[in-house]
């Protein structure tokens, strides 16, 4: 059977030359890197060769490059932790309401805490408008946190604009970046970023690990505390392979981008045109053009999500429908309600998300499965117009 | 917890869909929050169902659901398919994700009202 | 060159059979958990499958499992979640005053956030008193925490008459069981425990990923916010191959104690009674008897703890002297001050640790470098009784 | 950071390790906090030190900076010799990591004693 995985927003395979950089230290570097001993030694140079390439990869110094579990341990270190560590300064954070929940529920959480939270709305394809931000910042505003691209209709916000936006008010600013690293320019310098989360397992690294950024000078309380580790801000037994992982998938990403974008942004053009043209009553989710390279996002009309993946799925094609995260739960999509459609409307929704292993065939193949797919879907349904039957 | 694999057959492969029209009684029952809609239709002969179509809009435990239900209602007296709750359904289907029973409940909504129906076109008959 | 690893409290060696149960994970069945389709299905499995065996492990249920990223944020939401969550029923936390820094340090974060921290003292052989838990316990007492088994010196704690005394008060008991997993039989119901910490690299599984168990009907706040993974108590994208990883070693781990722990139980008293009789000026830290059965720690008079562990690396063999996580750092040992060593004692300490994949010829090798090492370092030492240049 | 090679190097084979009973002149200095000790004898000769005693308790660093200050120290004047640094010492050694330049300053300290103990013998002498 063809197995055609369009879930790469979701996580993605691992690279095998990233698997193979990470194999060693399972299997005999497997010292703890705080140890003074060679395997402890061999370890630790391993992080800090992961730490460089991190940095190099932002436009970053090695110290200012922090690892971590993942995106959302990233996202919260952020929030939670220059939101503690700044109090006195003020309590007040601007987001969007488009971004991941791993911010808007820190942030839910803060206004518990006693924090004041702007969510900023976003316009009918998902942008965040700058001058907005600008007009939110306050005397109290402490953090201004807008995502880099959104994970599920992939729309790329204007983070340099924002940035700089922050910055005349001397308020740091961060931004997720988990879905936008590898597939999209970043420079912490040039976007005027002092905080940045990524995740390696959505750029073809390993679960389970990710990093934050920390411009040198910001005062942030870590989440957990412990032995010390990654100076205090996250503490715990390094994930030495993880971070290698890391290391190895974001140099491979940033060397091949060019050349990976290209080729994803074309596949992702077909998708778009071949299904638009080729299946009725189906709407483009996200802005047409700002948006990255990997993501499609689509609404069918007439068609429920969990079927469309369901039957999809059927034909060895992996896709979604909201967000992964919330995918086993049934809640509408806050993004797609952000972007004014109906809770009807955001029910048909299906998500493709493309990574630098897939390839044209894989568009072909869906394109011929999509129509039936969507087809035999609408062959079951109940016509509008049938009337109820108590009313014959 | 994923769906089981009957599910899944009747998912992919749904039972008895087709036009109502043409059924002694046709009943529809919807759920406005998800918007999920079942469309039965019952063909009665010495009151026993001896024909069954249904359409469904709705997620795979509501398409899976409203195929298993008709399955289980074909061939029933009226009064006893009218007692299969959305629990039976689920179990029919060896067992539903928790949270994905209520889709089952539209089949059995449906049927009342087909049973209605039918039995209100009956009675002008007479 | 021979390549001596007798630092397994640090970390250990992952076992090939349990990178062999991860590798699919990363190569074709690298779904996100909570993704619909087929890849999803596979990976969610997987992961219950994993907390079906660290339930079973520990005599628990699978639903009282939740994966971490180790150990540290095990303990730190044990903690911390259990601090935040009850602060209306008290604000008084015991634990005892040789815990691990994960539980020291996130208790005194806690203090700052105005909680009350009773730590206990040990004796001589790294003892808490059952009794002096109970003496401790007040009306504000939200949760006792005491570590299994210690990572420095090795002592068992008598836990299950500890979490008796918390139980009579109806206050939930936490332990660190970090080091004490697959060395020592664990079993929550028995032993009254109602939440406990493990982190897998400390078995032969991998680094960065941990679990947590927490006793059904507790109320714990999450460290983090996000996609509402392990409901909630630790969200991200799951780390299945690390999970998958975890739940392999520890399966492995619990099958194979009763051999191992016989195994590594005689290789700790020939490196015991083998040292003690071959060097002078040398003592055993800890408990002789009650100590894990890969723990040995001694302390050499008129030698340095960085020095043996160097010069015993520079021989092949990997030890360390306080704790991993302080051994970059040059504090002495708050475990071995605590046991009532003075700083110049502490200086002198090694710690061997030990695992089921060392084998008794390795004891021998050490038992022939120790004297070298020690007779190398105290050649160089001046001897204490020459007077200062200036005095003569 | 990790010790460099060259302080390795020091650490296992420390150079000039020996009694200095003999000497012209024994400086001996250490520190209370962690109880490092170093102590040197030279001997001089026309103001040169023309042999190094030394002798050392504390962690590598401390070793290898003793050593390294001992063969520094070799064949120069004394005037010379009393220049050299904790950093100096560090440098020669090819670096070292942050926090552990202070366990080269007891060679140092200990050569300005060996240094007043030899000329007050000088002076006894006279
Ligand atoms: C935009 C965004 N932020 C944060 C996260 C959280 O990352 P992780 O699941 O690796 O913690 C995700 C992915 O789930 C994401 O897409
Ligand atoms: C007793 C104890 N608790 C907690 C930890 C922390 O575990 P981890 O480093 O995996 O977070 C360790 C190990 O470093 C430990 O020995």
């Amino acid at each position: 059977m063809v197995r055609i995985f369009f879930d790469n927003s979701a996580t993605t395979r691992i690279d095998p030359r990233v698997l193979e950089a990470m194999l060693p230290y399972y299997e005999s570097m497997y010292g703890n890197p705080s140890s003074l001993h060679q395997f402890g030694t061999e370890a630790h140079e391993a992080l800090e060769q992961a730490r460089e390439r991190t940095a190099r990869a932002l436009g970053a110094e090695a110290d200012e490059i922090y690892f971590t579990s993942g995106g959302t341990e990233s996202d919260n270190i952020a929030l939670q932790g220059i939101a503690f560590a700044n109090r006195r300064k003020g309590n007040h954070i601007i987001t969007s309401n488009i971004e991941h929940h791993a911010i808007l529920r820190t942030c839910a959480f803060l206004e518990d805490q006693g924090f004041r939270i702007t969510y900023l709305p976003v316009d009918r394809e998902g942008l965040v408008d700058p001058e907005s931000v600008l007009a939110a910042i306050g005397k109290e505003t402490i953090l201004v946190s807008i995502m880099a691209a959104n994970n599920e209709v992939g729309t790329i916000q204007p983070i340099s604009e924002i940035g700089l936006m922050a910055h005349e008010h001397g308020i740091p600013f961060h931004t997720d970046a988990v879905q936008a690293t590898t597939k999209m320019p970043l420079d912490v310098a040039k976007d005027g970023i002092d905080l940045l989360s990524l995740s390696a397992h959505k750029f073809h690294g390993p679960k389970g690990v990710g990093a934050l950024f920390l411009r040198k000078g910001l005062d942030v309380r870590p989440l957990a505390y412990g032995g010390g580790q990654e100076k205090g801000i996250r503490p715990s037994t390094e994930n030495v392979p993880g971070i290698v992982g890391l290391g190895a998938a974001i140099y491979l990403g940033i060397s091949e981008m060019d050349e990976e974008v290209g080729k994803m942004t074309s596949i992702r053009e077909r998708l778009i045109d071949g299904t638009m043209s080729s299946v009725d009553g189906c709407q483009l989710n996200g802005h047409r053009t700002r948006r990255l390279c990997n993501n499609v996002n689509f609404r069918f009309e007439n068609v429920e999500g969990e079927s469309l993946v369901l039957r999809l799925d059927h034909e060895g094609i992996a896709a979604s429908t909201g967000s992964a995260c919330s995918s086993r739960s049934s809640e509408a999509s806050h993004v797609l309600k952000a972007l004014g459609l109906s809770a009807a409307q955001s029910r048909g929704a299906l998500r493709l998300s493309l990574s630098k292993m897939n390839d044209m065939h894989e568009a072909e193949v869906f394109l011929q499965a999509i129509v039936k797919v969507v087809e035999g879907l609408r062959a079951l349904a109940p016509t509008r117009s049938s009337g109820s039957g108590c009313e014959r | 917890m994923a769906y089981s694999k009957k599910v899944m057959e009747h998912f992919i492969d749904p039972r008895n869909v087709g036009d109502t029209a043409d059924s002694d009684g046709e009943g529809r029952a919807s759920n406005a929050m998800d918007g999920d809609i079942v469309v039965l239709g019952i063909t009665v002969v010495d009151n026993k169902i001896v024909d069954v179509k249904q359409q469904v809009f709705g997620c795979a435990a509501a398409i899976a659901g409203s195929s298993a239900f008709s399955e289980m209602i074909l061939g029933k007296e009226i009064e006893e398919a009218l007692k299969i709750s959305k629990e039976d359904v689920a179990e029919y289907l060896g067992g539903m994700p928790e949270g994905k029973i209520k889709c089952s409940i539209l089949g059995p909504e449906a049927l009342v009202k087909a049973v209605e129906a039918y039995r209100g076109r009956d009675r002008k008959v007479d």
